[in-house]
């Protein structure tokens, strides 16, 4: 049992799929996003795959600001990601609306709707930091398992 | 006849944004395609009100993060030419030089995303590695690798050194061969014609009729190019639109990919005239009037209009934006197709959301 | 060979797949010129997906995921066995046709949409599976594997053609590209995941690991070519996939028309082309 | 129209023998270039709270107290656009090279000086 | 004997009268008794190891029979004078004249008049048994029909009637071994046929039925033709004598290739398949009757009887391709169909197809399967059938994009259905193992082999889509078992149990029935026939394990529902719609037009394909060169 146990956790720690959704930003955390499973920074080495569906996916990324239109596709997504999981706001947009927070159709971060587990700074945020990002919500996927949260 | 209605976004593997296509298919050939908007609106022109003319630069810098320096630039030429600020020769040079290192990026990107549209992920990632050079060069002389921030009314913030210069000119080089390399590849590998070749065709008739700009007007064999109309220093820098006649979606990454040369020759040309000098002057007051200015976006013609009434804030800020102009021809071309062209048509021109909705 | 050897190799097929698609995995890195995962990157895939939560969007998903995964391993089972390969082959279609029916029984139109290019996939394939089992019947004089073994040359002589046929097949099975039609391994594809879209968490785990033990036969099924010689026979395989790993990073995907189109014509020509020479010599 | 056979082959071959592009990130941290808009630090001692970078940002991420002496900065909403850097006076203001890192809750950086004496209570 | 046989003869016939004298709502279980009394002398007389197998009645009925071929005759005459019909009088006047001249030829008449072997005791058996099922299944159907159309003009009695007069037509064809009793009780199911298609009177049901006993006038033409010539080269009306002694010359297989073309056209091959599409319009019940057990039967009947004479000829490769052919051509037919009935007579006439193609093989091993897919084809189709006319019923409509998810409607009949088909093609069941028979016996025929590959694809195609079809869960709401008559539900159950547990009984099947058949030509069919070891059929080429194949599916089966039933713990999760706005009671989406949206997809019917005239054309093209191949077949 001890064994499977750990083997599931190793499973956790080295295979994180990662959904992307792009929540209203202006593209600009989208490519350094995509960049960063392209060969220069090569997500794929943790295990990272892009995997475009809610149901096959551990983290969440999300970018960009919440508007009205789009708040309630977040949470869907948000609600059919199979648990355990993380979910990542890369950017300022999605950290607090940035430059946006004042716009009329713009709700804030992604954090006013759908819990954030790390918040990624920068506009955009450097491919680095986006790997950063990945890393230590790996780390939390492993704390959520170790917490029996699944 | 039973149908197939697929929600097609707004969240979607292949669509790098959120946009949403109800599909209506039968036997995976497209019936109707209806295309739902508004998952990235967030009412920047409104933010003219609140933030000064200075800052409204950063606001429209993000109404599109691929394009972001030329939309600074629309929206400073715009600004200075309704005050009548006489920008500096350097700076507009250099304007000049990053704007075309845009495009560029946005072009390599382009390639990138469509070569994943019909699944050559190895071809995706080859352009995405090439394009890494670029958004190299950007950080290294302006800051930052995608929002470069390099605009000021009155000129630009930063200037190139002599050795960047010449670093930039080798990095061009080397980018040149790279893309060589795979000429043949995207026009005569068999595959990928198989996938591109006659799929959203577009007559040059039809074209000017929905009103399309850009690579997707110049693919169907119209002669239309905003720099043209000879802003910044593209009045001194020698240049003929690139264009293709057959007007599907192989023609418009043929027109790309060779606007890709173009820019790099634009550079160099720039590089070896750029003149000593200022490079900002300090602009005083602020705008009064109406203007209208259009340069040309990666994707196309965007368009500015302006309304001031001499405080800090403008009146009114308004923005075309090429993809805006798009959508009618593709909501046509994506009529009558299998449904696995979808993302390639889609992807062909080259649809910048966020620029959309603003 | 001794049954507790067989036995003994059918344990051990699955890891060798896993194995083998992640040494796939690694070299893909290679070809687009990245690191790419580690070799185990399968198991750790397929480890986290049994611990995740499965998110069922219909029921039947689960039965049809687990009789893939009973049908998958009967198969492999039969192949270790050396059974009569016409009936291996049948009852990988059990497998198949019920990852199919799982993709049907989702309202959603990404997973039915796979679901009909699957049987699309399947319809192309599997008439020129049945020719290659034929030709190898018409050299051994019978349909049950161990037949071929008695051999005394590689079958791959007779067979060229049909060899050439079978990698089509293999393509499609692999999910590679110009074939990944009905699912791609990457991510962007128009139809999501195709078939897979609505399995998650410890289904699409069940269906993976169905997926590798119906890659034991179709690998076996190439290793067959070179029976005679367990090292050229593991070296035509490992050829084979890697000649496979360089045409999935050189093309792009087609479409399932194209597929049908010339599975039917090229394909069954160049079956009936080499059919006839096992005839006639 | 004519084919070649798959001209992609040599880039992909010449991919798997060259040397990989990949950026080992974690393990191996390429320098950054001297330009980069990093972190905004701010060297609050010789700050003299003018307020110019607070009026300049296009973000509103400074706030500035001026009888406190207060630098209170939200790095969650700034957009590192280099405005208030050009715009500082005395200087005090710097984008390191460093980029910003992931973290786990928003915090606010609230910075504490001694605000210069103005000409008033000098007198 | 005796005994057993006039009341199969009689019983049904008895019965027949009866329902038509006595109101229908008096006489309703008379039918269903008739055939459970001759169902149980059909399971008797299979269960007949060593018997006498040819035998005389008492007394002689041949002149009795004569006399009512030339009434049915006469009838169909009229029919086609009343209709202006010229082809019908044409056929009939000519079978009319040449039956004439046939009979004031013949002097002999056969040694034996029935004659019983391990095939008829085959055909007798599920012809009865599948019949009763049918005929349980038709009383609550043909009430509720009637309601449904509010038919005026026809009765049920009639209905029922004819019915039973085609299942005592059957049994005749079945046991006979007079050459023209053979004929009579073939023209009996035509006539059945034609009053069945035209029962409910409308216009579509008038044109069919008279395109139904147009075509199969020809067949008997064609009957006609081929039995005078036979008796011309070898004077015998004695089936079996004809079989055993007659030497098979060029002449001789020509006229036999007559004979063989009347199978075709009762079997509904290429290219006379039009009627057989055409009776769908009938109700379910006959479609059933018609596809499963009896007419279609009856023409595969007819060709294996004569099997044995065109063994190892051109004549019978031909036959083979013809078949192989018909396989292939008419499953792609069947994919671009919507409407679940055509689909299911599509689907008949591609396995007809792959059964004459097995007869064409005529190898040991090639006439197994085609006796084990009968016998299977039967069962499973008149399941189908009988599914499909509950489903009919309930939704009103046969069409198939209707059906999806019709598992939330009428959860067992669905399951059912989806049963069913998939007994239809994959292992362990009884079709798989004929069509994997059927590979290995052609092996040696590269062009047959690669139609049957590519029509097996074609078959998963079309089957997996209609299984896939009825599945799915309702949100957040139980399902329920629908109500149902018990009339209708236990046929369905019985038959589903049959499809399930008679594959496990083919090896007995085999060793007790098939293969004392094959062996009593062994002469012709010599090598290569299957042994069974363990419960698995063994030939030198080939091995199916049949009972560890099927103790595995068993397994597998329950482990599969062992997780079916943890997963039912959970609650349903909306599926993937692209992250759009969820309706919350079902499953759907709001689009962008603000409307909502229930998702509905649809099978690819490919018609631009399929539909095309062109493919019809050149399918209707080569079929008949095909034929006049075989035709041919005999001349070397």
């Amino acid at each position: 049992m001890k064994f499977i146990k750990r083997l599931l956790l190793t499973g956790i720690k080295k295979s994180p799929w990662l959904l992307h959704f792009d929540c209203g930003s202006c593209n600009g955390c989208d490519i350094e996003t995509l960049a960063v499973l392209t060969p220069v920074y090569d997500a794929e080495r943790f295990g990272v795959i892009n995997v475009g569906n809610p149901k096959h996916a551990d983290i969440f990324l999300v970018t960009g600001t919440v508007n009205r239109k789009n708040q309630e596709i977040l949470n869907n997504l948000y609600l059919q990601i199979p648990e355990p999981k993380v979910i990542l706001a890369v950017g300022t947009c999605a950290l607090s609306g940035g430059i946006f927070a004042e716009a009329p159709n713009v709700i804030g971060g992604v954090d006013k709707i759908i819990p954030v587990d790390i918040y990624i700074p920068g506009c955009p945020p450097k491919p680095e930091a986006i790997l950063e990002g990945v890393l230590k919500s790996v780390e939390l996927l492993e704390d959520k398992v170790k917490n029996g949260k699944i | 006849m039973p149908k197939t209605i697929i929600p097609f976004g707004p969240q979607h593997p292949v669509l790098p944004e959120p946009l949403h296509f109800s599909l209506t298919v039968e036997d995976e050939i497209v019936q109707e395609a209806i295309p739902g908007f508004g998952y990235v609106h967030r009412g920047l022109e409104k933010l003219c009100e609140i933030k000064d003319i200075h800052k409204m630069i950063q606001v429209v810098e993000r109404v599109c993060g691929i394009c972001s320096k030329i939309h600074a630039l629309c929206y400073c030429e715009g600004i200075e030419q309704m005050m009548g600020v006489e920008v500096p020769p350097r700076a507009k040079y250099l304007r000049t030089i990053w704007s075309e290192l845009h495009r560029m990026h946005s072009h390599l990107l382009w390639l990138g995303l469509f070569a994943d549209s019909f699944g050559f992920e190895s071809l995706f990632y080859h352009f995405w590695r090439i394009r890494e050079k670029i958004l190299d060069i950007n950080e290294k002389t302006a800051g930052n690798r995608i929002i470069v921030s390099v605009n000021i009314l009155g000129g630009v913030k930063r200037d190139l050194s002599t050795e960047d210069q010449k670093w930039i000119l080798a990095e061009l080089k080397e980018i040149e061969n790279k893309l060589e390399e795979v000429k043949d590849t995207l026009f005569k590998d068999y595959t990928i014609s198989k996938r591109t070749k006659g799929k959203g065709i577009l007559s040059a008739e039809e074209a000017l009729y929905l009103g399309a700009v850009g690579p997707v007007l110049r693919a169907s064999g119209v002669a239309q190019d905003c720099r043209q109309l000879q802003y910044a220093a593209f009045s001194e820098l020698d240049f003929e639109p690139v264009i293709a006649q057959e007007g599907d979606s192989f023609a418009r990454m043929q027109v790309r990919y060779f606007e890709l040369f173009q820019s790099i020759d634009l550079i160099r040309q720039a590089l070896s005239k750029i003149p000593e000098g200022p490079i900002s002057v300090k602009v005083k007051g602020y705008p009064e009037g109406e203007n209208v200015f259009r340069v040309e976006q990666p994707r196309g013609e965007v368009f500015y209009y302006f309304k001031a009434n001499g405080s800090k804030f403008l009146d009114r800020l308004r923005i075309r934006t090429p993809t805006f102009a798009n959508v009618p021809a593709l909501a046509k071309m994506l009529t009558g197709i299998e449904l696995a062209d979808v993302p390639v048509v889609i992807l062909s021109i080259d649809p910048c959301i966020s620029c959309t909705e603003r | 060979m001794p049954m507790f050897l067989k036995l003994f190799l059918f344990l051990l097929s699955p890891f060798a797949i896993g194995v083998i698609l992640g040494i796939d995995r690694k070299l893909t890195a290679y070809l687009q010129s990245r690191i790419g995962p580690p070799i185990f990157q399968p198991f750790y895939d397929l480890f986290k997906l049994l611990g995740k939560e499965s998110k069922t969007s219909d029921y039947w998903l689960s039965f049809c995921a687990y009789v893939y995964l009973c049908g998958a391993i009967t198969c492999a089972f039969l192949f270790f066995l050396q059974a009569d390969l016409l009936l291996i082959f049948f009852v990988q279609a059990v497998g198949s046709i019920f990852l199919v029916l799982g993709a049907f029984s989702v309202s959603s139109p990404f997973s039915q949409i796979g679901g009909q290019r699957e049987l699309f996939q399947i319809i192309a394939y599997e008439p020129l599976l049945i020719a290659v089992i034929v030709g190898i019947y018409l050299v051994t004089g019978s349909f049950e594997i161990s037949s071929i073994y008695k051999l005394n040359y590689p079958l791959l002589a007779k067979l060229p053609l049909l060899f050439l046929i079978l990698t089509f097949a293999l393509t499609i099975k692999l999910r590679k590209s110009p074939f990944d039609i009905s699912a791609s391994h990457h991510a962007h594809q128009e139809i999501v995941r195709g078939v897979f879209t609505e399995y998650s968490g410890s289904y699409l785990a069940i269906v993976e690991l169905a997926h590798w033990f119906e890659l034991v036969f179709i690998l076996g099924l190439i290793s067959l070519f070179w029976a005679n010689s367990f090292f050229m026979s593991t070296i035509l395989v490992f050829l084979t996939y890697f000649l496979e790993i360089i045409v999935d990073n050189i093309t792009s995907r087609l479409t399932w028309r194209f597929m049908l189109k010339n599975a039917w014509s090229v394909g069954i020509i160049l079956a009936l082309i080499n059919l006839i020479w096992l005839y006639k010599g | 129209m004519e084919y070649k056979f798959p001209p992609f082959l040599t880039t992909v071959l010449t991919n798997l023998l060259k040397r990989k592009s990949t950026r080992p990130y974690p393990y191996q941290k390429r320098a950054p270039y001297p330009e980069v808009r990093g972190i905004l630090k701010n060297q609050v001692e010789k700050c003299i709270f003018c307020g110019s970078c607070s009026l300049k940002c296009p973000a509103n991420c400074i706030e500035i107290n001026k009888q406190e002496g207060t630098w209170q900065y939200k790095p969650y909403l700034c957009i590192l656009c280099g405005n208030c850097e050009a715009a500082c006076p005395v200087k005090c203001l710097t984008h390191t090279t460093d980029f910003p890192l992931p973290c786990l809750e928003k915090k606010e950086i609230l910075l504490k000086g001694t605000p210069p004496k103005r000409k008033q209570d000098k007198k | 004997m005796d005994i057993y046989i006039l009341t199969l003869l009689s019983i049904p016939l008895l019965a027949a009268l009866l329902v038509y004298i006595v109101p229908f709502s008096k006489a309703k279980y008379i039918p269903i008794l008739a055939l459970i009394t001759t169902s149980i002398i059909s399971i008797k007389i299979f269960n007949l190891n060593n018997f006498d197998s040819q035998l005389n009645l008492k007394f002689n009925y041949s002149h009795l029979i004569t006399v009512l071929d030339f009434i049915l005759l006469l009838f169909f005459i009229k029919k086609g004078w009343e209709n202006k019909d010229k082809p019908i009088l044409f056929f009939n006047i000519s079978s009319l004249l040449l039956l004439l001249f046939l009979e004031l030829k013949i002097d002999n008449s056969p040694n034996f008049l029935i004659n019983i072997d391990n095939i008829s005791q085959i055909m007798l058996l599920f012809v009865n048994i599948i019949s009763l099922f049918i005929f349980i299944h038709a009383i609550p159907y043909m009430q509720k029909h009637r309601e449904h159309f509010s038919l005026k003009t026809t009765s049920n009695n009639n209905f029922f009637c004819i019915l039973l007069l085609f299942v005592a037509g059957m049994n005749g064809l079945i046991i006979t071994n007079h050459l023209l009793h053979f004929y009579f009780f073939f023209e009996i199911t035509t006539l059945c046929s034609y009053l069945l298609i035209g029962h409910d009177r409308t216009q579509e049901a008038v044109a069919n039925s008279l395109l139904a006993l147009r075509l199969n006038s020809l067949g008997g033409l064609f009957f006609l033709i081929g039995s005078t010539g036979l008796y011309f080269i070898f004077p015998s009306v004695d089936i079996l004598k004809i079989v055993q002694k007659a030497p098979v010359n060029s002449l001789f297989l020509l006229f036999l290739a007559y004979i063989c073309l009347a199978g075709m056209v009762k079997s509904a091959q290429l290219p006379f398949q039009k009627w057989l599409l055409g009776a769908m319009v009938a109700p379910t019940p006959t479609s059933a009757l018609l596809h499963s057990s009896t007419m279609v039967k009856a023409g595969i009947y007819l060709l294996l009887r004569f099997s044995p004479l065109f063994a190892n000829t051109f004549f019978s490769t031909t036959l083979a391709l013809c078949g192989g052919f018909t396989f292939l051509a008419t499953a792609l037919l069947a994919i671009g169909q919507d409407n679940a009935k055509k689909v299911l007579a599509y689907s008949t006439i591609s396995n007809l197809g792959l059964i004459i193609a097995c007869i064409g093989i005529n190898t040991p091993a090639s006439i197994t399967a085609a006796l084990i897919l009968t016998f299977f084809h039967a069962f499973n189709k008149a399941l189908l059938f009988l599914c499909i006319g509950t489903i009919e019923q309930k939704i009103a409509s046969r069409n198939l994009e209707d059906m999806r998810n019709l598992y939330t409607l009428m959860p067992l009949t669905a399951i059912i259905t989806v049963f069913g088909a998939i007994a239809m093609i994959l292992p362990p069941f009884g079709m798989l193992l004929g069509k994997w028979m059927a590979i290995e016996s052609s092996a040696q025929n590269i062009l047959l082999v690669l139609m049957l590959a590519l029509g097996s694809a074609v078959t998963v195609l079309y089957w997996a889509r209609w299984a896939g079809l009825f599945m799915g869960y309702k949100l957040r709401e139980k399902i329920k078992l629908e109500s149902q008559s018990l009339l209708t539900r236990i046929p369905l159950l019985i038959l589903l149990l049959a499809v399930f547990l008679l594959p496990a009984y083919s090896p007995w099947l085999y060793q007790e029935k098939i293969y004392p058949f094959i062996l009593t030509y062994s002469h012709i069919w010599k090598n290569n026939l299957y042994l069974l070891l363990g419960g698995s059929f063994q030939n030198s080429f080939g091995s199916f394990p049949l009972f560890p194949l099927f103790s595995l599916a068993i397994l597998g089966f329950f482990i599969a529902h062992y997780f079916l039933l943890k997963a039912k713990r959970k609650p349903l999760e909306i599926p993937y719609f692209s992250g759009l706005s969820i309706d919350k009671s079902s499953f759907g989406y709001v689009n962008p037009l603000g409307q909502r949206v229930i998702p509905k997809t649809s099978n690819y019917y490919l018609l631009q394909v399929i539909e095309n005239s062109k493919l019809a054309l050149w399918i209707d093209r080569l079929s008949l060169i095909f034929i006049l191949l075989f035709l041919g077949g005999g001349l070397r």
